[in-house]
């Protein structure tokens, strides 16, 4: 079913694995080709994809034939390499150690004794052996009951103890420094940026939502207050602007020259109708 | 349903089906908040609802169960809620008179960025932070009433909206958003040095020990 | 009050006392956080403070007094607690808008492999992996309080040794470590040895060379 839909969508030319063309992608691993993370996602590194190959082919894993993972797996990066997406190093750096495994395998096999260093094959089938087992094991713990899934926690009221709870205290400056880390961070992760909208109009913005969360529609003017002066109702302008920007507000206007009307896209009454 | 159906002829309330009486038992237990028999009710799946009159004959049942015990289940003004009986209380109080928590770094992060960014999602939150947020930091806020849902955004799932509210403002005496620092002063703030020897906070770590 | 209790004749404890039960139980309602013994028996005044096998004989005649109910106490990892039993999670999960949290592969393999590996720094991690851990898994078991850094490994760079906490086994209600498989049998579950008798491994042998 899956592999059908696989062979329309695909428009690529795929890998050719042991010689022969690698026309589709096996049936428990369609995702559409446009969706390139979603396709290394489902991959948590070399060692799993290896791992799925040769679990795909229910091969040994104490004697995994070499060559042929080494070719299936050269295939499936460079199937990744044709959809634009952006390799891991340490895919390559496997391919790498498969070819230089590989090549060993073939050259002719060194006297004995001049044998001391570790079989490279050893290692690596000590690695997925591990990687398997950490694998499974991470599936046995997400089986595990856990709490806000499976457990939760009760909740007896004490309030009318006349017990008076200490609730932990915050100054202004901790929060603050806070952020300040988060930016830090944030700083450290290149791409992520932070746009820094003047402050009052995100609260304008929060406080348009509320008037308009019970309302069906208010008038464009009554989101102004005349008492805030000229300051006031430019917040108030940016932040009826920004909220039609991302999608949390419509402006109507039902026809020329009437009265614009804005209300929040989806007014509660119409999304609770049974 | 029950055996004893005919009982229900006299009483009007139908004897609650065991099942529902231990759903109903364990919604009353894990709210955080009273509930009506209304509102329990509508915990149930659409289709497996039980009647009003069975779930507050649960109800009922669960308050006789709970006669002898140190809780109790309580009609209060907003619905029902098990609570810590009043003769306990001498006890009780003293589990909470330590010294107040402390609230996490994480738990300061989120409400600083929703002070900043709001209204705003937790997703973003968490695209801001590059870490998930639980939903305890977000409870922890609400209930301090530091914090509210101002509305839902328009994409699958209707995210919650947060926004702070008055009580915040009026916590950190501020008359409005705009008296915080801009996210430029915020970058020329210092850790004071008493704080730097203790970067994590390790709270509950000291009841580590037995 | 139950009458099997025919494990405390033979063990030294103490019938609990019916009062210091009721408190005990009232504590352990009233604590938003499991409590170990000990723990409970510090929030009784100084001088009134029942012995600890005491305070344990009532904590099990508890238990045996919840074990029909759809509520139980539960020993975790840091001590008792309440909690709604799992079986009813399908109904008091609908109480909460937020769904609960997903945890990715990358995040639970990380997480196993410190549970099962530790302490183990953070390129031993990636090591096993074959990829490297980004720093917002890390900071995410950090900031939930499941691993902690416990020590430095005497290296260059001394990178930190991670291991899990004691709030790691409560969030997966259990008391200790062990009650993890062990690699052993999640092992055996994974490789049945008949796999080597099967004949068409053997031909595959003999590509190697093409």
């Amino acid at each position: 079913m899956t592999a059908i839909a696989s062979i329309e969508v695909m428009p690529l030319p795929f890998a050719m694995v042991n010689g022969a063309p690698f026309e589709k992608l096996p049936d428990d691993l369609y995702i559409p080709p446009d969706a390139l993370e979603v396709f290394l996602d489902l991959f948590e590194g070399p060692l799993d994809l290896l791992l799925y190959l040769i679990r795909r082919q229910n091969l040994d894993i104490v004697n995994i034939p070499i060559a042929q993972i080494t070719q299936q797996y050269i295939s499936y990066i460079k199937l990744m390499g044709e959809l634009n997406m952006e390799l891991a190093a340490e895919y390559l750096v496997m391919a790498a150690l498969l070819a230089e495994i590989k090549s060993r395998m073939l050259l002719p096999r060194q006297i004995e004794g001049d044998d001391e260093e570790e079989d490279p094959r050893a290692t690596l089938i000590r690695r997925l052996q591990e990687y398997e087992c950490i694998k499974a094991a991470a599936e046995e713990i997400d089986l595990l009951a856990r709490i806000e899934r499976d457990i939760f926690a009760i909740d007896v009221d004490v309030s009318l103890l006349g017990v008076d709870q200490p609730l932990p205290d915050v100054q202004l400056n901790d929060m603050l420094l806070a952020l300040k880390d988060v930016f830090k961070r944030v700083a450290q992760l290149s791409h992520h940026q932070i746009t820094k909208e003047a402050l009052s109009v995100r609260e304008r913005m929060a406080t348009i939502l509320e008037y308009l969360k019970g309302e069906n529609n208010l008038l464009f003017s009554q989101l102004f207050v005349r008492k805030e002066g000229r300051h006031g109702v430019v917040v108030s302008f940016l932040a009826i602007l920004e909220l039609g920007k991302e999608g949390l507000i419509e402006i109507i206007q039902s026809e020329p020259c009437s009265e614009i009307r804005v209300r929040a896209v989806s007014s509660p009454s119409e999304t609770q109708g049974l | 349903m029950t055996p004893l159906n005919n009982v229900s002829i006299v009483s009007e309330q139908p004897e609650a089906n065991v099942k529902t009486k231990r759903i109903v038992e364990a919604i009353l237990f894990a709210a955080r908040r009273p509930m009506t028999a209304k509102q329990v009710q509508q915990v149930f799946p659409e289709l497996e609802q039980p009647e009003l009159p069975e779930i507050l004959s649960a109800i009922d049942s669960i308050i006789e169960d709970y006669r002898f015990r140190p809780i109790e289940l309580k009609a209060v003004a907003s619905g029902y809620r098990f609570q810590v009986r009043q003769e306990l209380s001498r006890w009780v109080s003293r589990l909470f008179e330590e010294k107040p928590p402390k609230y996490s770094r994480a738990l300061l992060e989120t409400l600083a960025i929703i002070a900043y960014k709001q209204p705003v999602t937790r997703g973003e939150i968490e695209d801001i932070r590059g870490v998930s947020v639980s939903s305890s930091i977000i409870q922890t806020l609400l209930e301090r009433e530091w914090v509210k849902v101002v509305a839902h955004k328009e994409v699958p799932g209707r995210p919650g909206l947060y926004g702070t509210t008055k009580q915040f403002l009026d916590y950190f005496n501020i008359a409005s958003i705009n008296e915080l620092p801009t996210l430029q002063e915020i970058q020329h703030l210092e850790w004071p040095i008493d704080k730097m020897q203790q970067p994590t906070q390790v709270t509950s770590e000291k009841q580590e020990t037995n």
